[in-house]
């Protein structure tokens, strides 16, 4: 199946919940606002076979934070981008359709401060849990001041 | 499935040289291409900064001595270098100014002395003709 | 009785820092839990700092062992969005490298495996054969572990005749070598008796807990991104995906061989077919806004990069995903039900290869069983007083 | 005369500096055949060839710093190694390498001393087990536990495997047995199936690969060792290479044929004829992985003990045949 009728087949089916880009041979990039994502995400596993999630990126875009989701078949490459506010960073999670997520919803959670909702188990993932809360270290107005390099036994 | 497969290999080894060598005693030769640690040829440096910003590690460090002289001082903390030779690559002096020498055991006791500096005047675009006569390199450590 | 046991983040059977904890009744794990995070070093917030040549030595030094794949998947995603093509012998050599990374990946695993599994034998043979490959890589990049062979736009060293000679005849050996490996790794009854039926994990388990690479491929998950996304050179190659149905131990060892007798065949067409040209070509400093997936078989799985450029020298995010992450959810799976003794086994057949922070200690309290978790500092201040309290001891003097 | 000839056998051969001799060179031997095997050098710098390497590791660990854990018995935990190295020392008095009269049973060898010294060697697998026990951590306990398992599976066939010669004998005495065989070597070829079970479950009553189960540091970190250190550490290895000495000198004894001919005849042939024990074991050592405890107790009872039992059987008729 080439890209062009993918598409055409993706927007047969998923309407207007969906904006399609094709950037490179098979790389395909869909925005779907947040409220529809988990809907469409099992409609494209059932649909489609994308039963494979590589892996979540976020994305902080100042006011917003995009969400994107690495699918994988093993013809195409599906990245499905939301964008969600920044002041009320709550997403859906996809873990009753794709168990595999639970990992990077977690990491998520951690680095950006987004409020996965109905995740199963929302501890931390890499954080410490001695982290103080509300610092997020991916967000791009968290800063990371080094501190004085401190040479034991000697001068720096 | 077989009792003892790995019998007879294991009995040829017996009567076999050592794979391992025997290191502080008897070393191996490292490869041409081997990376080891940066140095500076102070008279061929046109003071670029190439080096300095494509430094993974930030490990050059170059500061203006006295900037009416043209006299800089280069500080390669080789304590802190990953041994990438990007600086070499980075460099765009024929023959290169960074260079890479072969060295591999490099472990010493205090990181202030990995420290290595070199104050010299910025030399000319063309390095073809002979160094400079101003030219005077001093490694200080 | 059922009672926890804490498997690292410091344990003889990990390499690296992470924290399984184990519930045991007996002999049998009940239950099991990870804690990420003693390795995590913030790869991701500093490339946001550096440009886009610093970042090829960072994100190299994400894992040791497979150094070229996180360098090389990279390179390949910012040669996209900068529109570059790199020379065709730039690209072979790179990919050469990239087969030569995964056979010397294999063979230390295999090792590994054999000395979680007891059968320290086999783990030496499996690394002295392993000096094999990595004095080949020495070869030709001039350094054993972090290669730095790649540069975006090529590679950065070049291969001579004689150095395509001593690569053939180095796989030759090898080749000779690994057909042994997997003969003995089918036929000695101790070692087959640890790893057959150990591990389970069923095909439709690895696909909805998305595992990837050979733990997906050794439940028969046919999954391999060299052959379903040909990156490079790639679809020019005469290779198979190994995989294995039997979803357990056995199966992965199965499958690693396997792939070292395709890796072989790869080098082997490669060094032969090796193009004539330049292996660089000059690249910008600055890429264009864009954002690019770029994905790559590393030993151990898909890795994946996801890069937007904003149009500076920077990088605007770059996401990694080691392979060994998507296997966590997976791994734990497969331990249920299992034995103590196949906890290390079990782990090391995902291959772990663990990057992720450091900062909290769990302490299980060996008389109550309580948990508590101590920071860092509390530790060092309970540390501090705990020495200054501590008597003098008469005999702490040398004695001779 | 008799009083420093005891002495002599006490302190000197084959008594506490020779087994700590001996068994130190015994450890070498093993590292290095077991480094040759597998294609690497061994110990190599300390003394000529490495020789001194045990040695050394001994000292070292002597240096070290003793920790005890706070919840552990404190009183069982340090005296547990004394007494593991204590009983293996008393059984190697038992081997009969000199100091006997066959004629005139002595303290140093009596009728039964054949079972008093598989009982001494009996005795440090229940040191160990209470030394993880009283560890109170949880990787001993679980190695503890695994200790005790897997003495149920290798002491049966252990046993009926060393006896089966002695009932060809018609004695339980070491000294006996090992006379009897010397004046007929051909009946050693009897026992040859005894003997591999016997080695396989001195392998196992080591504690060496296959059988390192209880002290796997992949699995259960140091096992019933995690939490020595120091001399105690230092003790508990001493303990074990003795106890590779004895064990290996009962098998050359019972299966070999034995040591006669008095103090210097008999060290010519003790030598040998030990190493060549050790030298299987190591062989055994370089050849498997590390089974499962589950593995053992099955592979103990449904190969081992049914074999030590043929061995027996055979045995039995062979004396009905040859009286």
């Amino acid at each position: 199946m080439t890209d062009a009728e993918l598409i055409e087949k993706l927007k047969a089916d998923l309407g207007d919940r969906v904006e399609i880009a094709n950037p490179a041979r098979r790389r395909l990039f869909l925005k779907v606002a947040p409220e529809h994502l988990v809907a469409v995400v099992t409609r494209l596993r059932d649909a489609f076979g994308l039963v494979f999630l590589s892996t979540i990126s976020g994305v902080d875009f100042g006011a917003t934070f995009e969400i994107i989701y690495h699918f994988s078949t093993p013809e195409h490459d599906y990245n499905l981008r939301t964008e969600i506010p920044k002041d009320r960073p709550h997403v859906d999670s996809i873990t009753p359709v794709i168990p595999g997520a639970i990992l990077y919803e977690r990491e998520i959670q951690d680095m950006f401060g987004i409020v996965v909702d109905g995740i199963p188990d929302g501890r931390r993932l890499v954080l410490p849990d001695d982290w103080p809360e509300g610092q997020f270290p991916l967000r791009k107005d968290w800063t990371f001041v080094r501190p004085e390099e401190v040479i034991p036994g000697g001068k720096s | 499935m077989r009792i003892a497969a790995f019998l007879p290999e294991l009995l040829r080894h017996l009567f076999k040289k050592p794979a391992t060598v025997d290191y502080p005693f008897k070393k191996l030769e490292v490869p041409k291409d081997f990376r080891g640690t940066p140095y500076l040829r102070p008279e061929l440096c046109i003071v670029c900064r190439a080096c300095e910003r494509d430094c993974p590690a930030e490990s050059i460090e170059i500061t203006a001595v006295n900037e009416a002289e043209k006299r800089f001082r280069m500080v390669i903390h080789n304590d802190r270098c990953i041994h990438c030779a990007q600086c070499v690559d980075s460099c765009p002096t024929t023959p290169k100014a960074m260079q890479i020498d072969s060295l591999y055991e490099l472990a010493a006791d205090d990181r202030h002395k990995l420290k290595k500096d070199w104050v010299y005047v910025r030399a000319v675009m063309k390095p073809k003709a002979p160094a400079a006569p101003t030219a005077s390199s001093e490694p200080t450590a | 009785m059922s009672f926890q046991i804490p498997i690292g983040p410091q344990h003889p059977a990990l390499k690296e820092p992470i924290s399984l904890r184990m519930t045991v009744e007996g002999e049998v794990i009940t239950g099991a839990d990870i804690r990420l995070g003693y390795n995590h070093r913030g790869i991701e917030k500093l490339a946001e700092e550096r440009n886009w040549t610093q970042i090829i030595y960072l994100v190299e030094r994400i894992c040791g062992i497979c150094s070229h794949s996180h360098a090389t998947c990279y390179v390949q995603g910012v040669e996209k969005l900068m529109e570059l093509v790199p020379p065709r012998r730039g690209m072979y050599i790179r990919y050469l490298v990239a087969e030569l990374e995964r056979v010397h990946s294999h063979l230390l695993w295999l090792g590994v495996a054999g000395h979680e599994a007891g059968f320290d034998s086999f783990f030496m043979y499996t690394w002295r054969d392993r000096e094999i490959v990595m004095d080949l890589l020495e070869m030709i990049s001039g350094n054993r572990v972090h290669y730095a062979i790649n540069t975006i736009g090529g590679v950065r060293r070049d291969i001579d005749e004689g150095q395509k000679a001593k690569i053939l005849e180095g796989v030759a050996i090898l080749k000779k070598r690994s057909e042994y490996y997997f003969h003995i790794g089918a036929s000695e009854p101790s070692f087959v008796g640890r790893i057959a039926g150990v591990g389970m994990l069923s095909k439709e388990q690895a696909i909805a807990l998305c595992a990837v690479g050979p733990t997906a491929r050794a439940s028969g998950w046919d999954r391999d991104v060299r052959k379903e996304d040909p990156y490079a050179v790639y679809d020019e190659l005469d290779f198979e995906v190994a995989t294995a149905d039997s979803c357990d131990v056995l199966g992965r060892v199965v499958v690693r061989v396997k792939e070292l007798l395709e890796s072989y065949k790869m080098i082997e067409q490669m060094v032969k077919g090796l193009p004539d040209g330049d292996i660089v070509v000059k690249a910008p400093r600055k890429a264009k806004a864009g954002e690019v997936v770029s994905r790559y078989e590393a030993p151990r799985g898909e890795n994946i990069h996801y890069i937007k450029a904003n149009g500076t020298d920077k990088p605007e995010r770059l996401k990694v995903r080691a392979p060994t992450l998507g296997n966590y959810p997976a791994t734990l799976v497969m331990l249920n039900k299992g034995f103590i003794a196949d906890i290390p086994l079990i782990f090391a057949a995902i291959d772990p290869c663990i990057c992720c922070a450091e900062r909290a200690v769990t302490l299980v309290s060996a008389r109550s069983g309580e948990e508590s978790v101590v920071t860092m500092g509390d530790l060092r201040r309970q540390a501090l007083a705990r020495s200054k309290n501590a008597p003098v001891k008469g005999n702490a003097v040398w004695p001779f | 005369m008799a009083v420093l000839r005891t002495l002599l056998y006490l302190v000197v051969y084959p008594g506490i500096i020779f087994l700590f001799a001996y068994s130190t060179f015994c450890e070498w031997f093993d590292r290095k055949i077991y480094a040759r095997l597998q294609n690497r050098m061994g110990p190599t710098h300390t003394g000529r060839f490495g020789l001194l390497q045990p040695i050394a590791d001994f000292f070292k660990l002597l240096a070290k710093e003793d920790v005890v854990p706070e919840a552990a018995d404190k009183r069982l935990f340090s005296v547990l190694p004394a007494i593991g190295l204590a009983v293996v020392s008393t059984a190697g008095l038992l081997l009969p390498v000199w100091n006997f009269d066959l004629a005139v049973p002595g303290w140093t060898s009596f009728p039964g001393d054949i079972i008093v010294m598989l009982y001494l060697l009996s005795l440090p697998t229940l040191v160990l087990f209470l030394a993880a026990w009283s560890s109170t951590n949880i990787f001993s306990t679980i190695g503890g536990a695994r200790v005790l398992t897997m003495l149920f599976g290798y002491e049966v066939p252990l046993f009926l495997a060393v006896l089966s010669p002695a009932i060809l004998a018609g004695s339980w005495r070491l000294a006996e047995i090992a006379a009897f065989y010397q004046h007929r070597p051909l009946l050693l070829l009897v026992n040859l199936l005894g003997f591999f079970v016997a080695l396989i479950a001195v392998q196992a009553k080591l504690e060496r690969t296959p059988f390192d189960i209880p002290d796997a540091e992949t699995e259960i970190v140091g096992g019933t060792f995690t939490e020595y250190s120091g001399k105690k550490l230092a003790l508990f290895r001493l303990t074990f290479d003795i106890e590779l000495v004895v064990a290996s000198g009962l098998l050359a004894a019972v299966f070999l044929g034995g040591f006669p001919g008095g103090a210097v005849l008999g060290f010519i042939q003790f030598v040998p004829k030990t190493l060549f024990v050790v030298f299987l074991l190591s062989l055994i050592r370089a050849l498997t992985a590390r089974i499962r405890v589950d593995q053992v107790i099955s592979f103990a009872w449904k190969v081992l003990t049914p074999l030590a039992v043929l061995q027996l059987l055979a045995t039995i008729l062979l004396k009905g045949f040859l009286t």
